[in-house]
């Protein structure tokens, strides 16, 4: 597991802030969300501020922050939304 | 049934799929891309979502609506892409027995679309700039 | 611009004369002819209207809408003659900055139009009975 | 003015009620409004439940019972509306 990495997708603001749709970072050893969040802001200084209104989903569901990544799970982040 | 779309939304197609002649009343929301915002002249917008969650939550929120206000019918369908001033990036389409319901249903299907379906609004402006709108946080279930 | 019309209704027509790249919002209520009221089952309606207060009744209406809402476009068509299942007897569309207002507007805008404009309609049921709908007696000014 | 005809138009159930459009009626002594539907009564009995929940109208413009009718005017009577 730790060989892989993470791929984690900034969407909305946070891919304008990143520069990037997908994001790749060391998979976290503890396979926690939140190692995984203090690692990309350590990468991308710029989205700490929106990172604690973002959701996480994997796949078509939202998770908690508690969530422990699987192998082979991608990380979503969804900034608060806004369509209509 | 079509509930994001990358092309132009065509209202006529929704009112198709709806018909039914046991309702009355027929309320469309339709949210049009509009020349300004707080005072700066918007040129157009681009809006993203998150496709797999958006089409989910639409579905969960069209039923939802049924559910609560016992409206016979509730199509929703948002438009992805970049929009220019006066194009539609939502039809909500209720149909019921009566327009009390209709009114209050339509209103709620718009209300948590915009709450609660992963899409987000990145105005451009005239002058060059460009900003993501404020948003409702999404919670986790 | 026409208020009464003894043709099909066409929205998109209506829709075409309050385009407005100042409004974000549009709502649409139409009402159309149901199957069945009071679990009578119905089979067509006609409406009849006098029609020089309806016209003046309902150009008021709109301009009414406007001033209270502040909504930047009302417009409302009703259809008069024989009315078949499914058929629209009336579109109120109102445009706006913001959807809140607009929603309350279009209520209104029905709302008043059934308790204001002098138009009856006479329901045709499949037992070939037909009866007068109740209504609102007209106010004196 | 006694000698002419005042013509009484029927809309929405009055007209199923009279059978008529337009009933004819002698022109009220009075000129008032409600000499002319009392005399509506005496020919078509079945409006009299109706009446008192009925407008009047003249041209155009709605008009209070206590209005004193004028040669050439036409009275419309206009049940209780219902479009939509």
């Amino acid at each position: 597991m730790q060989a892989a990495n993470l791929r984690i997708h900034c969407l909305g603001i946070l891919q304008s802030q990143t520069g990037q749709a997908i994001c790749e970072i060391d998979w976290p050893q503890d396979n926690s969300i939140e190692t995984a969040l203090a690692a990309l802001v350590e990468v991308h200084p710029s989205v700490a501020n929106e990172l604690p209104r973002c959701a996480c989903a994997i796949g078509d569901e939202i998770v908690p922050r508690s969530y422990q990544l699987q192998a082979g799970d991608e990380l979503v982040l969804l900034p608060p939304v806004g369509g209509g | 049934m079509t509930t994001l779309s990358n092309q132009p939304l065509d209202l006529d197609s929704l009112l198709a799929e709806t018909e039914d002649d046991s309702a009355g009343a027929l309320v469309v929301f339709s949210g049009t891309i509009r020349n300004h915002h707080d005072n700066k002249s918007v040129e157009r917008l681009s809006y993203t979502a998150y496709e797999p969650i958006a089409k989910k939550a639409i579905a969960e929120i069209e039923q939802e609506v049924k559910d609560i206000f016992g409206v016979t019918q509730c199509r929703i369908i948002h438009r992805i892409g970049d929009l220019e001033i006066g194009d539609i990036a939502i039809h909500c389409v209720v149909r019921s027995a009566h327009r009390g319901e209709a009114f209050e249903a339509a209103k709620y299907a718009i209300d948590t679309t915009k709450s609660r379906v992963p899409i987000w609004k990145e105005e451009h402006y005239s002058d060059g700039t460009s900003v993501f709108r404020e948003g409702t946080p999404l919670k986790a279930d």
